[in-house]
């Protein structure tokens, strides 16, 4: 089967596994930090837990949603990404993230967003930019205490 | 409608060489989008446009511009005589009786609005109700949402049965004497289904309800008679139709349009201004306020000249047949659900495929060249009827080919690949 | 602006190579009109478009046309780009902050409607005034007085002085703290009086009051920059500024329209949907129900190009020596006397002749191939505030020559001459 | 001096002469019939005075108004030629006149339109032909005694 390089590039192995078996795929019981975020473009709807402890470190992290695989793999694999990692630490990475997605900078530029490579497809895709980065919008905006987010 | 039989419609089949001939027309059907040439069925967004209307525009803007109504010299009589030319030709288009009943607006949306506001605010009290059906795009909904905050009235839901047409049966039952206004598409853009207007607005007529059809996607599927209709409001886009945006039209009976007070203030929709006392213009600048689209008047006035140029009862019958040929081969794809199976549907289908996002299929589809819309096509109450966050949808005009459908269906297979779907 | 000494006025100038050049652009210019060449002094109704935004528009629909927004495919993409990026040239030309301050709307009289309806609703009770200056086009009138009767707010007049200039001393005293909104517009159209919009947003601003400013007649005549000018609103339409009719634009100070509900209802403007419960779009989306207008925003992109590829200062300080030679030429005619001699004033001259209708001269110009509008110019108040019932003009745009302003002459000596006038 | 061919044809001496010097310019005291008429879209304003008797003929006929050369001097010619003729002849003149200002008929069709036949020229100028039948929408909306009419 041969696809068009485009979709190639987006659609790779790791993004059609996380989508099938995402990665903590829970709700958290009592979690010190929660959003709820939103694409009203295509429907992805996302729910972001997060327990921070008192040194700022993200102790766990999780997630509940609908979308497409792109919004799904990019949460399942965020989660695997910013666990034990400080808000600190969790910020650059997304600011990392976009950038790449955004096509900002190439994935090569940053050792920290070698785990993220798969994602730099949807700079040519600019309806997909907030499918990728939704998750990280949330996990964001949960860090900020605020509880609905709208990638539109 | 002609009636394939499945033998024919499982070979491949042969693209008639007047539809062919059709396409040349249309030089956008010529782009290549990554190698692949465009297979561009996303017609139920905007349709594309003839080669005619374009030069019909541009010889308006290079000979005839001018500001319309308003001038003694030529270039305004002209460009006047244009405009007021094609809105003659939308009048015996859609078969009105007259051209007071043809209001050029900015597009479907906005002509509901007008209606909403106009006819909508003066109508209706507290405790009156608004019927609009399940089906209807937000174009016929939110206008009303926002009509009924303002007075009270109440907004009641016809119900779709699960093939997607409407439930006639219940929308008798809820005709009850505090119903004012019933809002209905001629066809529903995200189902494909075609309603019984007339059955509809007969009823209504009986109880003296005003009749709101939002016929932005029938316009260019089917010939249009709003008077056998029998309907009281009817709007529908230029670009819906293979003329330009920018430019829509309100269809309103004459009588309720004369007694509705305008919708928007400004010049050319006056007599006379002063600061203490306005007369309305007649009917239709009444409701024309400032400078309307006239080239996008004129270029859908060359729509129509260019779809009545075209054989359209062959044209109808021919979309019919890449219906069913997309029917069958959609059927073929394993996982494949369509959503909106009615009996008369224009040449349209929505679907789900189990297990994928409509998102990852619009993306891979579009590699391939293939342009279809994903998501709630501005119909979210159809999708929570159906329970599904969002639909692929493939949406043909009658430029399209049999051979457009296989690239579509081969295109689906690679995703149903991709995406390891199992029925 | 260029002082020129009477004699040089006096003698025939001759148009500049530059003009000449420009002119190439705008196949219109080279109409014949009954044997004679085309004179178009109708720019203030509606101004001519360039051969690059025709061609820009029609390029658009051969290769790129799609519904906007919605779409993963990629001529959807396309399509939004070239939409969203005209919207960033419209912010950018204009000085606006952000582009969630440019709304797209169908013309400045739907943009002035929207600010009416949704800002004017929300914030006038019963007692509240509205200002409004006495030379303000229908545009910036009709809509307000339309609010006024729903809202039992008052219309008050700004008067203006016998030359056509705003009585700024009047306007101070009327602005007590019963005012809430002030309508003027940049440039009268009837005059072509400029109106000293800085210094009344300075001091609206002081007092927290609206500034609703109608620019219509002038972003094709000078760089507009709304930030300096701290106004809260300023509207205007494509037509205008050799862009094509059906797109115009509100800009609205992000805070104001953030707070402000939206005025039509449709797809696009939401969030979601049920029939319950709405939530709309975030700016400017909140307010463009429906498919907008993109064919046309995307000719207006293209007319802001165009005008930035030229000097424009050059062009601005060209249209006054035009303004003042026609100043000359017309005091040479018997019985002209010219209404509207402000200072600051844009290329246009409004005229009446003693004991000839306005009407008649309008057709014995439009015989000598020389476009004017005759009537009251969509501005009745100032015909009432001069006693006159019309009168003629002429108004010019940087495509005009000194000669059409001598052949304008030549055509007005007819008429005096047929029609027997003495001074 | 030269003029186009169309606006001489429409500007002839006996438009001009009508224009300037109109005929019956007054208002009756007590007209048997009256309306007034309005062309909004050049402020064209004239108000038409009847006297008819018994025998259904036209014995007095004036006008009032504010207008172009054309309303002014259609007026004008309009009272000099109704007057002592039946209604039945006046609507004859009228419908003969409209039909020749909107270029169904030629003036020479008619013997009847002779003294009308200055009006011929409007028939190439749309915009003029509500100016020249203004008068005479008046006058007929006077007959079936309607008090305003407006011809935009
Ligand atoms: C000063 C002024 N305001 C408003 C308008 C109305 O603009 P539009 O007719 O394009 O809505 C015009 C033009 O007719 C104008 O000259
Ligand atoms: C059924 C239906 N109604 C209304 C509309 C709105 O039309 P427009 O966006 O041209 O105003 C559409 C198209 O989007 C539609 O499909």
């Amino acid at each position: 089967m041969l696809l068009t390089n485009r979709s190639k590039n987006l659609y790779q192995e790791v993004i059609l596994d996380h989508n099938k078996n995402p990665r903590n795929y829970r709700a958290i019981e009592n979690p010190s930090h929660f959003a709820k975020g939103n694409n009203p473009l295509c429907g992805d709807k996302l729910d972001v837990y997060l327990t921070v402890d008192e040194n700022n470190v993200v102790t766990d992290v999780s997630f509940v949603g609908d979308g497409c695989a792109i919004s799904k793999a990019s949460a399942s694999i965020m989660t695997t990404l910013v666990k034990d990692k400080t808000i600190d630490e969790v910020h650059k990475l997304f600011e990392g993230f976009h950038d790449m997605a955004t096509g900002k900078i190439e994935p090569d530029d940053d050792p920290k967003l070698r785990r993220l490579r798969a994602f730099s497809g949807v700079k040519d895709l600019p309806a997909r930019v907030k499918c990728a980065t939704l998750a990280w919008h949330t996990l964001d905006a949960a860090l900020k205490d605020k509880e609905i987010v709208s990638t539109e | 409608m002609d009636t394939v039989s499945n033998d024919i419609l499982s070979q491949k089949r042969e693209t008639p060489g007047r539809i062919l001939e059709i396409r040349r027309d249309f030089p956008i059907l010529n782009r290549v989008i990554q190698d692949k040439p465009l297979v561009y069925l996303d017609n139920g967004a905007s349709t594309q446009m003839p080669r005619q209307v374009m030069d019909t525009i541009t010889a308006y803007h290079e000979f005839h511009h001018s500001n319309v109504h308003r001038g003694v010299h030529q270039l305004s009589q002209e460009a006047t005589d244009l405009y007021e030319g094609a809105r003659e030709k939308v009048r015996s288009f859609i078969g009105a009786k007259s051209t007071k009943e043809i209001v050029y607006t900015s597009g479907t949306t906005a002509a509901i609005n007008l209606v909403a506001n106009s006819y909508g605010t003066a109508n209706l009290t507290k405790g009156d109700k608004i019927l609009i059906s399940n089906m209807e795009h937000h174009a016929n909904i939110v206008p009303w949402y926002m009509i009924a905050r303002k007075t009270g009235a109440e907004i009641v839901v016809i119900p779709i049965h699960d093939d997607g047409s409407l439930d006639m049966d219940a929308f008798v039952e809820l005709l009850d004497e505090k119903v004012k206004i019933v809002c209905v598409n001629h066809v529903s853009n995200a189902l494909g289904t075609v309603n019984p207007i007339n059955e509809i607005a007969v009823l209504c007529r009986e109880k003296n309800i005003a009749t709101v059809v939002d016929g932005a996607q029938a316009i260019g599927h089917f010939p249009v008679d709003v008077t056998d209709l029998g309907v009281d409001f009817y709007a529908f886009s230029g670009h819906k139709m293979h003329g330009p945006t920018g430019i829509g039209i309100l269809y309103g009976r004459e009588e309720l349009l004369e007694s509705m007070e305008p919708f928007m203030g400004g010049g050319d929709m006056i007599l006379s201004v002063s600061f203490d006392e306005i007369s309305w213009n007649e009917l239709p600048y009444k409701f024309e306020a400032g400078t309307p689209p006239i080239a996008q008047a004129i270029g859908l006035g060359a729509a129509i000249d260019y779809l009545n140029s075209l054989d359209r009862e062959f044209l109808e019958s021919y979309e019919q047949q890449l219906l069913e040929y997309a029917n069958e081969k959609l059927s073929q794809i394993p996982g494949v659900r369509i959503i909106g199976t009615a009996e008369g549907k224009i040449s349209l289908n929505s679907f789900v495929i189990n297990g994928v996002h409509p998102h990852d299929i619009g993306t891979i589809l579009d590699g391939e060249g293939v342009a279809v819309r994903t998501g709630q096509h501005c119909a979210e109450p159809v999708m929570d009827r159906f329970g599904i966050p969002a639909t692929t949808r493939a949406s043909m005009a009658f430029y399209n080919t049999f051979e457009e459908i296989d690239a579509l269906a081969d295109a689906l297979l690679k995703v149903t690949e991709l995406f390891d779907v199992t029925d």
